[in-house]
């Protein structure tokens, strides 16, 4: 089997260091990067169910709630079955269909992935490997929450029907080829040298301009002003959650139990840390009072950001990015998006669009080279004397904005060939619970 | 035989009651409600947004009485939920044609207490 | 002290030549398989508060949620208590009372079990082992779940009291004797050959045909009609927290991590997914729309199904099992149930033990022989050439059923000596939190 | 650099002998102790946000519910800035600004902690090492829990921005130095030789006194009467999520995924399920029903009453602590309080204070020298025939008590110059969601 | 035209139902209330004290109906809720100047039912 | 003075209160409430069971006004509410006896607005 050196966009050219050096020892099972990667699965599993369901269910009104959640447990189940199936031989089989772009169907149902077979991937350790399942369903659990992130902009407001379509659509049409291109040793981006080490692109990026087409092409909700959120304690709840899953998500991508995903753990909490003081401070300043829906909000910013940079920069590099980020996404959320007047009903591409562009670019100049040192590469940002590497990630953010973009624009008007996107108004005021699943999610008397 | 309804602040809640176990009037049936008076409020922010419903949450207070309780339970009532800002609430009064105790059977005056 | 070759039953036969084959090197601690295996055990603590909590909780009456949290609670802290005290000695010990059905109080207290005593259990792994005192807690938390599922069956009209001795009596009487049967080497059970990988017995049939058992004889609810569930989100949030925490209890059920734990894992997931997705499928046909607890319901049912099947079995057999064992119980639940007018007020009988036969019986069907390959063993179902195996299974659901069933029954008869089952009607009406234990969960005004 | 031998002040004298051993391996990097330690941070951030939360919020009323949460979330944010920054240096460093008493500032920002260093700490493990970075960040939601804990005796009283000065000042002033004292190498109090396997004294005495000097400064709620908790599922949650998370926080104490470790989790979960037993019980005798509130706070009071004694005592003595602390606690709780009337509105004292207090001397009773004999090492209690153990973990007691007593004075009354520590009556009456923060947790219709 | 309040526990609202549809009485508005009444009721105790706040949970029914069907009403009302304990609740009656019905306009009797 | 008293779909509270403001109506009390009425409304199905329960989610609205405005708001409400579906709701009028304004105790006419 040919030898794949990492997944990591960024490791292109340091890798062929980094294989020639660790080329020697044959890879076998560790079983503790095998440990910290099961827990770190069943973490990323987490985010989408229950933690981003309670995120975005309290934000939305009472007669909504269940289809947020409907939404976010849907896209855990369909994006499963489409990963197991084919989506993850598509995604990261070595022989392609389409060079650069698209795997092929060799690990179908993931075929030949039988329980003694390592990861041909591998991050920061070179000998110890996990089973080339636990590496499938790591990837699994980001293919699943990325179309649930989405599911943010577009709530209150989408038929069920479409949901379902769309979500397959798009996970097999966008999603797929992006993780392609971005994380398979073949892929074209990959070939870029874009820093990326969780996900910033393929997951953020991408989902943020998707809910940037839809809710364009979808319209506002029909009553579109500000209401208050139904139960901001499920938020609450949601965005710590969504915090402690993230440990999983961006100190799991090292791929092993040892220093890197050590670093990338400091620099996720630190930024969460940072963004979530930075949003309520400005709440404080503009609007008199810290909030508490802004310092969740502040949180999962940090966390958007730094998932690009999570095992690439040093923990006061970690809190820069969540600080700046969080300016910039108060900024695009309280003025912005009022001045344009789309109905991003949950802020997911104010806050995973530009979170993760901001993300990406800042990896682009605190990249500290001190990380790597010891595991045979350098990552340097402009910061650290590389200025060359900012314009690396802007390439890579303008591709997968575009990809994700335009990408989405077309698979929506592709499955509005079949079905309409929206409720009816009458619907939409009734609520989708009752509408679109014949249920409510709490009684008043019992 | 009157119904005395007020609307009032929710945190003086605690305050009528007192006023009106002083006053001798014991038994009421409360509610949550939502009031949109004269009082604006502060609209709540979320993610830099103005809440633009304007519905305040209020307490809704039922009293039934006979017609020598009218008087001291209106001015308990305002002894209790008196603050003097705007939003302090109203009392509506209405007459009951008839009041029943379901125990008993009893019915009128004698089953209002 | 005598080496036992492995606890689970399927492996009687298969595990001699194992043992054999890894008779030579010394047991060691692995820190790797210790570590997932501590990780499993809080995830599967996790399954019966908070989740099953919130599952169940979500379903009942708003009089009767703090009931219902409590019995999961309490079953929790009663039999950690029994586990320790005796209940994994009788359980687990290799020296019997009774032979075959009952171990003896050899380790009570966990006596002997110092921490650097290794476990004499082990799965896929010979060499790399956990503590004794990890396995020991790992055990612990599925003989704590099991009585807390059955509550499911008898929710909104059982005395506190009543539930409580119940509980333990069933515990040491019921449980405990069957995981000796079926899990220790000297069982009966185990010595039939049944497959069985993480509990299909043990801890759903069982759980299911004992709440069976219970409704039957504690009857029906006073008012008997169908109630809205006061509170669909915590349901919601139970089931994703149930399918969080099953990682633990499948996946950590090959005591190791492993390429084995890896593929349970992957069978876990594939089988929730594809269930998942079949019961609001089911809805839609039938009803006309999707259902969220649809969704979650069958998200259970292909975790249950799953449980006996999950190191065996392929993905595509997983998703095969999931999707069965959600029609089976999806018309056990909406059809057979109302036609033979028990009260199996959450379905605890018409998931878990329904779910549990399917999966026992397609276990059978689908066990793919080149997942052990390599590990030295052979587990084929009929698919793949052993119909047999279908037989066997089928002695294996007779047996637990009929030992859960009537065992339970005259339990409850002995309880019910001493103790009312049923709280008053008129306790009924005012609900179980206030006439059981004077609180109330929610408050209306503060 | 500098070997420390270990952070644990048990370890005092034994540790000379376990280093002398231990010197010839060389430390190296155990994957599986690594695994362990990251999920086990994540776990113990876990118990802040969302366990915390909403153990507290479910207990305050409606229009206070965020003000708790946020308060708990903001612990999180503003201590993991302090850590990073300088308070982990502070408390950790061996060189010393205060010799004894305070570190220094070489491990500010974790400079010179590159991913590959090996954490200089070790308890049972000294061989396989976990990343320094790791260690940190375990240490770092130790850090993090301890402030929040104290929140829940000012609740529904305190300005927000009181809190964040207070938090801030009380986290560099007291627990800083605290930590350095009882667990650095050169501690004051790490020489007298207390046991205190996971933060008996650092985090709960510590949390619990300085909860009795806040609110006998900051006075009773205005409206000071016993109310109904406004949502006691979210409790149990909080109880049951605190359950999960504490074995992170105390057999992650070992810094290993071994049998110290393993042993640790095992006392963890009978101690818990003990005093959860104990407390409905007491319940049932005096106030005639075995309460759900009672058995989420019996098993909490069990967990604190453990955290010291976690690694040192059998599974009989984990529960004798649990129990006895249950009934001790109880009494201060329903009675005493009520005497003496304090305000400790959700008993952050009464069961921190009092049940760190109570579980720091047992520890020095039921110690069993059993457990640490295979790794060379002996702790023994007054049981265990060494009663002095019982007089030098009543000094370690006095020692923390006096210094978070009156250290929280202090610190409070230093706030208390530059900002008043209480909202308004009319705040009061009104509800701190609304008046610190602008927010509503529920809409009534929406 | 009157219109017929009752405040009954909560958990005999479906025997008034039932008893309501027996009368032929069929239009009813329900809400959720707290009651002070004569009933006491065991205070909850929550960690050891008692609840002080004295509020009891309680179902109010509210029923528009024609003359005839006022005694009806009230009977039908007493069958379902009357337990013979404290607290079982009132019914207070009141004079109805108009009624009607939104979907077609129609007003008075007409519009009751 | 009269009380005006309508119960609506949860969804035209926003058309309905649009429609009383356009009528210089401003002041109401608003609660969630539970009908039983003609409408039947499709039964929620859970797990493939029918939910028996019949009562629907409505809004009630509580208005009081001066004699000169019952008419404007009667027809405010209707405007607002009606959409010709069984379900629309009712409107119910009573006689005030007194209005009290809390804050100021003023009476009558000039404590309703
Ligand atoms: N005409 C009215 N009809 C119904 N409810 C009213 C009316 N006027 C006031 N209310 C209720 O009383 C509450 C307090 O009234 P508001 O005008 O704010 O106070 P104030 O009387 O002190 O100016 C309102 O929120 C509303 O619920
Ligand atoms: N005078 C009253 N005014 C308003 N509500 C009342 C009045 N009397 C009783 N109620 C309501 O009726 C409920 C039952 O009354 P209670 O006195 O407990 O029962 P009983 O009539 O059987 O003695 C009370 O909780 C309260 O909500
Ligand atoms: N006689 C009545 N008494 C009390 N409430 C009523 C009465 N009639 C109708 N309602 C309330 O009005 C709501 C709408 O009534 P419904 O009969 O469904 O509408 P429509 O008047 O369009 O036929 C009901 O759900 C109920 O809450």
């Amino acid at each position: 089997m040919k030898r794949f050196s990492s997944f990591l966009t960024a490791l292109t050219l340091a890798v062929a260091a980094l294989s020639a050096q660790t080329a020697a020892p044959t890879p076998v099972l560790s079983s503790g990067n095998t440990a910290w990667l099961l827990a770190a699965t069943a973490l990323v599993m987490f985010m989408t169910a229950p933690a981003l369901g309670l995120f975005y269910g309290g934000l939305v009104r009472k007669k909504n709630v269940l289809s947020v959640l409907m939404q976010c447990f849907a896209a855990l189940a369909i994006v499963s079955v489409i990963w197991v199936a084919f989506g993850y031989s598509l995604a990261f089989s070595d022989t392609e269909i389409i060079p650069g772009v698209l795997g092929d169907f060799k690990w179908a149902f993931f075929n030949g992935m039988t329980p003694e077979v390592l990861s041909p991937y591998y991050i920061s350790d070179a000998t110890g490997r996990v089973p080339h399942l636990v590496f499938a369903m790591f990837q699994c659990m980001f293919a699943v929450i990325t179309p649930a992130l989405i599911a943010g902009a577009f709530a209150e407001r989408m038929k069920f029907s479409f949901f379902v379509l769309f979500t397959a659509l798009w996970e097999i049409l966008i999603y797929i080829p992006l993780a392609h291109m971005v994380w398979s040793a073949n892929g074209v981006l990959f070939k870029l040298g874009v820093l990326d080490f969780a996900g910033g692109t393929v997951v953020h990026i991408n989902a943020g301009f998707a809910a940037l087409a839809v809710v364009l092409l979808l319209g506002k909700r029909s009553n579109h002003r500000t209401l208050p959120p139904h139960n901001l304690a499920y938020t609450m709840m949601g965005a710590a959650m969504l915090w402690f899953g993230w440990f999983g998500f961006n100190a799991g991508s090292s791929l092993a139990a040892d220093g890197i995903g050590a670093s990338a753990f400091v620099a996720t909490n630190s930024a969460a840390a940072a963004a979530g003081l930075v949003w309520p401070f400005l709440d404080w300043l503009i609007n008199k009072r810290p909030t508490i829906l802004g310092a969740a909000t502040g949180a999962v910013v940090g966390l958007v950001a730094v998932t690009p940079a999570a095992g690439f920069v040093n923990p006061a590099g970690a809190m820069a990015i969540g600080a700046i980020a969080t300016i910039v996404c108060f900024f695009m959320v309280t003025v912005v998006k009022e001045k344009l007047g789309y109905d991003d009903a949950l802020d997911a591409f104010g806050c995973h669009g530009i979170g993760g562009i901001v993300g990406a670019l800042l990896t682009g100049v605190f990249a500290d080279p001190r990380l790597w040192k010891a595991f045979g590469a350098t990552y340097s940002g402009a910061l650290y004397g590389n200025p060359g590497q900012l314009g690396i990630q802007a390439i890579g953010v303008l591709v997968s904005v575009c990809l994700a973009f335009f990408g989405t624009l077309i698979i929506y008007k592709l499955v509005d060939l079949v079905l309409r996107a929206r409720v009816s108004v009458h619907e939409e005021e009734v609520g989708l619970d009752i509408t679109q699943h014949n249920e409510r999610a709490y009684t008043v008397i019992d | 035989m009157k119904m005395v309804i007020a609307i009032i602040q929710p945190w003086r809640l605690e305050y009528v009651k007192e006023a009106l176990y002083a006053a001798e009037v014991k038994l009421m049936t409360v509610s949550e409600v939502l009031g949109h008076g004269r009082q604006d409020g502060a609209p709540e922010i979320y993610r830099g947004q103005k809440e633009t419903g304007n519905l305040l949450r209020k307490i809704r207070l039922e009293i039934a009485v006979n017609e020598a309780f009218v008087e001291p339970t209106i001015a308990a009532i305002q002894k209790g939920a008196k603050t003097g800002e705007v939003g302090d609430g109203k009392i509506f009064v209405y007459e009951l044609a008839e009041v029943v105790r379901i125990r008993t059977g009893e019915r009128g005056g004698k089953a209002i207490g």
